[in-house]
């Protein structure tokens, strides 16, 4: 089972997580990600989320395939939201279900490295100063990279 | 050859538009082709130069300068991503 | 912000998760993990943990703890069920909250990690043979391991 | 010197008890020495003779068999944990 959103509204993690599992007794373990937009002390007073309709459902939808085929997994659900988004509010859910919690941990990770470096979402900072687009971050791509060696763990 | 192109974020800011059609050459038939006939309108267009750090798409899906192109296809050039 | 629970009575994921960020705007990252009972094809009819009360509590707590000492996090939650669980039941939560994901997941790894192998409790898992204990796994040892001389990451 | 004892899982069933008081000689001062003055009343409670995969915890703390003990403590023996 794979779901994948990109809408505006916000979304309930809790609800989300639940219908991973729901009805089944074959799931031992539930890994979930949850990114919050970070205010205060970056002066961010709201972030603006562009992204690339049609293109970023399939990116999302090809990252979470790749998940499956690397990870016996259960349900996958990536949700993320675009517009206007205020500190505090939640940005991206990734949640993923699967037998054993190795597989859960890891996958969800991997979802969250990738979608990182490969959906295209662009974010727009608004700050006292003006309106920024934030830069990506190298770390990013590493985190990303690091998948392309690691080996599946259980 | 008729082509959709697509620009997003800070590209789109500074290009002053989202999408144009355009109508090509069949030799412009790559993405560093396009990219070449787009930089040389000059100023910011020259942000699709190599060397800028500005990704494309064809049809949706991550393309290299070596991608072809061909008539129908929609193409986007963007910034590095920062979602999630 | 640290909050270590044992209790029978189940546990609403959701709310633990957002209580972990409610009114902050320091935290970009939310990682949780849930344990639950697996059944059908295991065969297993019914569940029942034992742990030592007291000694439960400050094993947790020590968990916790040394998670916030090894990386920076906003805030850990972990919550485990005792008594008797039926298949898809909960088990097990545990919540932590960071300003970037590469803490928030590591940390939330670590706390299982850990949990599974130094807090006191047992599981015994009923089927139509009868009850048995569950074997403790040389895997989660390993799991365990790994923390010893694993690097932080950011 | 005065110890409670708790059994705990699979160790409470096979020995058939949950806690014990027990006054011991001081000489007793060790969880190796409780060990070995347990596994001798024979038969189930050979199972807390080493090797075979019993745990202590002094006053709720994981322990060795070199651990101290002394008068009012709390110890447990109890298998490999397997919660979560």
């Amino acid at each position: 089972m794979q779901t994948v959103k990109v809408q505006s509204e916000d979304f309930d993690a809790g609800a989300l997580t639940r219908a991973l599992s729901a009805g089944r007794t074959d799931i031992g373990a539930v890994a979930t990600f949850v990114g919050l937009v970070r205010g205060a002390a970056d002066g961010v007073q709201e972030m603006t989320l562009e992204h690339y309709p049609g293109m970023t459902e399939k990116a999302l939808a090809e990252i979470a395939d790749e998940a499956c085929q690397r990870w016996h997994l259960m349900a996958v659900s990536v949700v993320h939201r675009v517009g206007a988004l205020l500190p505090g509010e939640q940005i991206v859910y990734v949640g993923v279900a699967a037998a054993h919690r190795g597989e859960a941990f890891a996958a969800c990770e991997f979802v969250m490295d990738y979608l990182k470096t490969r959906a295209p979402f662009w974010k727009k900072e608004q700050t006292a100063q003006g309106g920024h687009w934030v830069d990506a971050r190298d770390t990013d791509d590493e985190a990303a990279a690091r998948w392309d060696e690691v080996e599946m763990r259980r | 050859m008729k082509l959709t192109v697509l620009y997003f974020a800070s590209l789109r800011e500074l290009l002053g538009q989202a999408r144009e059609t355009l109508e090509l050459p069949d030799a412009v038939d790559s993405i560093g082709a396009l990219r070449a006939t787009l930089s040389a309108r000059g100023e910011a267009w020259g942000r699709l130069a190599p060397g800028h750090n500005v990704r494309a798409a064809v049809n949706q899906v991550m393309a290299s300068d070596a991608a072809r192109i061909g008539d129908g296809d929609e193409i986007a050039f963007f910034p590095p991503v920062t979602g999630g």
